[in-house]
């Protein structure tokens, strides 16, 4: 899934501010799971911008509306009627539903509210930890399904930096786990040690050419 | 089955009582609550809540919660300013007769609307609601504050209320109930600290007992220091007064902690007051103290050793006298405010009710429990007993204790299980 | 269609004297909705209610709006007289124009009194019935555990009637820890003997719990036994685990485990074996105790030194030495015991810091700082009984996960919480007994059996259980899975089900939910509604003030 | 503006509600610009409900829940502290100085408590009126 969050209030402001009449627009997807973007946050943020203009005497009118994916054309056609009414959307979306509004109504300007941050999974209640980096060249058959790239802090291929801090903790964040240790533990329970000792060599860093694009074979 | 068998008569509304009410009334039982003040709630009902920056579990909401519940529930007949006058019968056919004094209010008019509190000539006022949170809510008219009772020819209150709740000609009455068993619940008395002479309780102002800091943090909301409005700036508790002496072979549960919680919510509220508890053996123990004790602790100056004796000097300050153990020698010490933390003493009226149902007395003066399953059952079938009645407990422990006699009653009676899903 | 909202507003026989009756009145008959106004003295008594009831016959209404009195004392009276006239107990609003507002402030207050009207009517319009229901139950119980406290609980839910199954990891009842001291007199081995005979208790051994689902009264358990998985429904569960206890000679003890024995360092169940079969040349002479050093919660430890020293004292007739910091008195009984243990000869030593233990020329030196005496005591004993510590058996924490309750901060099970007390969990349907939730004296423990003999009767006894259906409800169109919900709700209650249309959404249990609107608040789809606390029902108030 | 000077406070039926009964009963006279709004939790007071009650144009919003550790549903009242922090903060971020959100936890038998959350709330916001 999807993780963003809030953008700072004032960049915020800055994006919206020669606008008066502005669409608040949520999706319903990844980024309301993750507590960013969804109807509530919409609610919430569209709620601080009506009093951010009160307080400055400016009036701010706003409209709230949420799809069930920004990132798909067809979802964003029923909000066509409030974004004609309105000078500018802003999109609590990821950065493809952002950047689909802003196709789909390529006469309105669509501002980001959200930084979409990473690919990840919710660890408890309103915590989320970074479990993907979209490389396009996965590794985790070899790893025990543990990824070093996004979870060992210097993105090591080949087993732990050697400053692994005690009870498995990361040097540069003790907080965390060595995603190299965690990757043993589970080899280790499954018998497959002896993968420790493969050399990987370096990712190829170009294994999805940029922009990405993927042409499902099937159909 | 016959109807009397599935009624109870709770002998106390107290929080014990209360608790083998509501137990008793959700498992199909009518419970007849026989009380003999005009509201319910008893000691527990009096005490503030001791909650510093977290809670201090000391429960005075746990009993606000159930008190609510128990006059809301249908299965619960609540009898106030009755008393038990007659037992006979057999467990599951028991007879008893209760007296209800003459109530001039009557609860089921009362809107507590306040008129009659406001016109009534006497001070203080001879009607009033007994407490803001007093459940039933409903004014309570103290006779011997009544100009009535002096002979003078006031009807102020009655022509005032505007629900013709009051009545002054009414005749005290009794009725006969039928039920299968009966719960006692009376609670306890508070010792009286002035039977400690020397420790000065009621000759100085300054000498107050737990019970009296208690009631006032709960009407004034503050500590102020008594008849002035100065904050004391040090205050000494002392522990075990009237419990674990030649008198009282026992420890009275909740002293101990009452004392810290009280202490730390002091401290909370004025950090620059300072406490000295005086103990014995400090009872730290139980389910959620140890973490409250651990916050603190440092808090409070702890000595062990009760003082035997305390001195008022010319300046109204009071001199506590005691045995520094760790020196080997008696000092004295000098505080704003002594609190007795005064323990949990049997009725004295206890002996009536034991005389009338046949019970049996501990040596302690707590009524004695039978050999049995827990400490519920007395030497009479069908009567159990439930809290401090029966031996000293804090508000928990009473109400568990109440909910335990309540699985007594259930398991003499019955309790028909329906065939469920 | 418009509502037909009838506003009735009590003066509480004039107890409200700075509120213009007349005024309030006449704003609310303005109000949008509002078909009609009336203005009483004796609406909470007989022939207010009364009145009322032929009221909203008379003029048809379909809610109702009260301005009195606080809802907190009145609510449930005026809502059976809803029920009464016809109309559903929820589509009630209330004013409270009494208490929190002409009791509360000087002076004349209709203003407010007229805000705190229109607050109400704004919600009231908004107001769904809510329908009560009553669930058939399942009043088969499941005692997790096979200790003292599980057979007296199993032993006693019979007793009333109640189909009781234990289930119980090891292979035998009675074996868990700590469950060799005193009993008062109640003897474990009929105990379990009368169990394993009682028509209405099923016992499982070697068995352990994989799941719990459910609600009270419709729990499904699986249980796995010699690697078969069974699942079966149970009204309410009671988890009766007990608790386990390590040896601490002090926790500064400069011995270690291997020393103990050799020393003479020994456990109160030990020393209980000690007195039973001990020929009298082996009597030790001097024994000493350690009480009360380690931790607070040392009432278990107390009731067995106590009653141990006096036995070592009568039978050997040693030299008895009790170190320890406060004698824990406040069980019932203890402080006789402790003055007959005293006055029979057994030595307390209080000491405000830990002693110091050691091994000197194979026996256990005891050296503290005793308070009274203001001076060093050192005793050299030929046995020493070691403090015991209670801890939480091993699966506490798994199975606290699988239920969905909170631990307390020693790691037992029931989360400190007031309103839990005495056997409650945050989960309705499952209770606490004794050890595992942190009572270690047999009369409490004995106490907490009755206990919850009381609340599962209380439960499932009845045979169904009323509850408001579907008073927070998930629309399962706007849920989108994510979980939070299941993972915030205090009380387990929510769970995640395949629904008509195909696709997983949260669903919350009638019987479970407590009604706080915790998911309510938190859901990030808004897809929560909580009848009578809807967003639109909260913000309709905020919007008519002022 | 509509509700300038008011107070909202979102009471938690089980504490905050019948504290204010109480008071009400002892006669402890508080600000008159007081509103309760009675939820059945803390836990049940959401953001945007703390947020309306800003833009409709309240000075203050105080939401009081059961003390810490008391509460009926286990963390309703932690979690209303956060939101009500969160609100706070989210006041600061758009410049509004002037008004606050204030989490009171209280007992229901403490009258003088609410009566004394009222005067303050009133009294900070006295307070912040004053500072420019």
């Amino acid at each position: 899934m999807i993780i963003a969050e809030r953008k700072p209030m004032e960049e915020i402001r800055r994006e919206i501010a020669p606008y008066k009449k502005i669409l608040v627009a949520g999706c319903g997807t990844c980024v309301t799971v993750c507590w960013a973007g969804g109807e509530k946050e919409v609610g919430i943020l569209a709620s601080q911008l009506r009093l951010a203009g009160s307080s400055e005497g400016k009036e701010v009118v706003t409209l709230e509306a949420t799809v069930e994916r920004q990132c798909e054309k067809e979802m964003l056609a029923e909000l066509r009627d409030k974004v004609e009414g309105v000078d500018a959307v802003l999109s609590l979306a990821c950065g493809a539903g952002v950047q689909t509004m802003a196709g789909f109504f390529e006469d309105k300007p669509v501002f980001p509210a959200v930084n979409t941050t990473f690919i990840g999974m919710p660890e408890k209640e309103g915590l989320w930890v970074e479990m993907c980096g979209a490389c396009g060249d996965c590794y985790l058959d070899r790893t025990g399904g543990v990824c070093p790239v996004v979870r060992c802090a210097k993105g090591l291929l080949n087993g732990p930096c050697g400053g692994t801090r005690k009870g498995g903790k990361c040097e540069i964040n003790p907080d965390e786990d060595c995603a190299w240790v965690v990757i043993y533990r589970r080899l280790e329970k499954q018998g497959r040690l002896d993968l420790m000792r493969e050399y990987c060599a370096p990712k190829n860093a170009r294994a999805v050419k940029r922009p990405g694009r993927i042409h499902a074979a099937k159909a | 089955m016959k109807a009397e068998s599935r009624s109870v008569l709770v002998i106390g509304a107290g929080i014990s009582g209360i608790s083998s009410a509501l137990e008793l009334a959700s498992a199909g039982f009518g419970v007849h609550l026989l009380e003999r003040d005009a509201v319910i709630g008893g000691h527990a009902a009096s005490f503030p809540c001791k909650a510093t920056n977290i809670c201090a579990e000391c429960s005075a909401c746990v009993v606000s919660d159930k008190l609510r519940e128990a006059v809301q529930h249908p299965r619960i007949r609540l009898l106030t300013g009755s008393t038990l006058k007659e037992f006979r019968g057999e467990p599951g056919d028991f007879r008893v007769r209760i007296a209800q004094e003459p109530r001039y209010v009557d609860g089921e008019r009362c809107i507590a609307c306040g008129l009659c509190t406001d016109i009534c000539p006497t001070d203080p006022k001879a009607i009033c609601l007994p407490q803001a949170d007093a459940v039933p809510l409903i004014h309570v008219l103290d006779e011997k504050l009544c100009l009535r009772s002096k002979g003078k020819e006031c009807e102020l209150c009655r022509d005032i209320c505007p629900t013709k709740a009051i009545e002054f000609n009414r005749k005290r009455r009794e009725e006969e109930l039928s039920v299968g068993a009966v719960v006692v619940a009376t609670g306890f008395e508070v010792f009286d600290a002035k039977k400690k002479g020397s420790l000065g309780y009621g000759r100085y102002p300054g000498v107050l007992t737990g019970l009296d800091l208690e009631h006032l943090l709960r009407r004034e909301g503050v500590l102020r220091f008594p008849g002035g409005d100065k904050e004391p700036a040090r205050i000494a508790f002392i522990q075990c007064v009237g419990s674990r002496d030649e008198g009282h072979p026992y420890c009275s549960h909740v002293c101990c902690k009452y004392a810290m919680k009280l202490a730390a919510l002091i401290r909370h509220r004025s950090p620059d007051t300072l406490v000295t508890i005086f103990y014995i053996d400090l009872q730290t123990a139980g389910k959620g103290f140890a973490r409250f004790f651990d916050e603190y602790k440092s808090d409070i100056r702890f000595v062990r050793g009760v003082p035997v004796e305390i001195m008022q000097a010319a300046s109204g300050e009071l001199e506590v006298k005691f045995e520094d153990i760790s020196q080997g020698r008696v000092r004295r010490d000098t505080f704003d405010l002594v609190v007795l933390s005064v323990g949990i003493s049997p009725r004295t009226d206890s002996w009536d009710l034991a005389r009338i149902l046949g019970l049996d007395m501990a040596d302690d003066g707590f009524f004695d429990t039978a050999p049995s399953i827990g400490s519920n059952d007395t030497s009479v079938s069908g009567i159990f007993l439930a809290g401090t009645c029966q031996g000293p407990k804090d508000i928990p422990d009473s109400v568990a204790h109440g909910a335990a006699a309540a699985s007594r009653v259930m398991e003499l009676l019955g309790v028909p299980v329906q065939a469920g899903g | 269609m418009e509502a037909r909202i009838g506003v009735l507003i009590c003066d509480c026989g004039q107890g409200m004297q700075n509120i213009d009756f007349g005024a309030l009145a006449r704003q609310a008959a303005d109000l949008p909705g509002v078909t009609s106004v009336n203005l009483s003295s004796d609406l909470c008594l007989d022939e207010g209610t009364k009145k009322m009831v032929s009221l909203i016959k008379d003029e048809n209404l379909d809610r109702v709006v009260i301005a009195a009195c606080s809802p907190d004392m009145k609510e449930h009276i005026f809502r059976d007289m809803l029920e009464k006239a016809g109309l559903n107990g929820n589509l009630l609003s209330m004013a409270n124009i009494r208490e929190q507002c002409s009791w509360a402030h000087d002076g004349e207050v209709t203003d407010k009194a007229a805000d705190l009207l229109r607050m109400a009517i704004g919600r009231v319009r908004l107001l769904r019935p809510v329908e009560h229901r009553e669930f058939p139950v399942s009043t088969e119980v499941l005692v997790v555990g096979g200790g003292f406290s599980a057979i007296s609980t199993a032993l006693r839910l019979s007793g009333v009637g109640l189909r009781t199954t234990v289930l119980e990891s090891e292979p035998v009842l009675g074996e868990g820890a700590g469950e060799k001291e005193d009993l008062h007199g109640l003897d474990r081995g009929s105990m379990i003997a009368a169990a394993e005979r009682d028509g209405n208790i099923d016992i499982l051994t070697c068995a352990r719990i994989a799941s719990v689902e459910g609600a009270p009264g419709d729990f499904t358990v699986t249980m796995r036994t010699d690697g078969t998985e069974t699942a079966r429904k149970f009204g309410a569960i009671v988890l009766a685990t007990g608790f386990r206890t390590e040896l601490t000679p002090g926790p500064d003890a400069l011995i270690d485990a291997r020393e103990l024995c050799s020393a003479g360092v020994v456990s109160q169940e030990q020393l209980l074996g000690m007195l039973s079969n001990l020929g009298l040349e082996a009597r030790p002479a001097i024994v000493g105790f350690l009480l009360d050093l380690a931790d607070e919660n040392s009432r278990f430890t107390t009731l067995a030194t106590l009653n141990n020293a006096l036995a070592v004292k009568s039978r050997w007739g040693s030299e008895v030495y009790v170190f320890c910091k406060d004698v824990k008195v406040d069980s019932e009984g203890t402080e006789r015991l402790y003055r007959e243990t005293r006055e029979c000869g057994v030595v307390f030593l209080k000491c405000d810091s830990a002693p110091e233990v050691t091994v000197d020329n194979g026996k256990v030196r005891v050296e503290a700082r005793d308070v009274f005496l203001g001076d060093d005591a050192a005793i050299t004993c030929d046995l020493l009984v070691a403090e015991e510590l209670p801890f939480p058996v091993q699966e506490t924490e798994v199975l606290g996960s699988m239920f969905g309750v909170r631990l307390d901060s020693g790691g037992f099970y029931q989360d400190e919480n007031v309103h839990l007390y005495p056997v409650d969990s945050e989960r309705k349907g499952v209770f606490f007994v004794g050890g595992c939730r942190g009572n270690w004296d047999i009369v409490r423990v004995l106490t907490d059996v009755s206990s919850v003999v009381t609340s599962v009767c209380g439960l499932l006894c009845p045979g169904s259980i009323q509850v408001d259906v579907e008073k927070v409800r998930v629309d399962p169109q706007k849920c989108v899975a994510c979980l939070t919900c299941i993972r915030v709700c205090p009380h387990s209650a929510i769970q995640l089900v395949r629904v008509d249309s195909g696709r997983d959404a949260a669903v919350i249990s009638d019987l479970a939910c407590d009604a706080c609107g915790v998911c309510a608040a938190i859901c990030p789809a808004k897809a929560i509604e909580f009848e009578g606390y809807r967003d639109d029902e909260i913000l309709a108030q905020i919007e008519a003030v002022g | 503006m509509m509700m300038d000077g008011i107070i909202v406070a979102f009471c938690c039926e089980r504490s905050g509600y019948p504290a204010a009964d109480l008071a009400g009963r002892l006669r402890l006279h508080y600000p008159e610009n007081l509103r309760v709004i009675r939820v059945p939790c803390a836990g049940r007071v959401d953001v945007i409900h703390i947020m309306k009650a800003f833009e409709m144009g309240a000075s203050a919003v105080v939401v009081l829940g059961c003390e810490e550790g008391a509460c009926h549903h286990m963390t309703g009242n932690t979690r209303a502290r956060e939101r009500v922090r969160y609100c706070d903060t989210m006041l600061r971020e758009v410049g509004i100085e002037k008004r606050t959100a204030v989490m009171v936890n209280i007992s229901p038998n403490a009258p003088h408590k609410f009566v004394t959350a009222a005067v303050e709330t009133s009294k900070i916001l006295e307070d912040l009126r004053e500072a420019r």
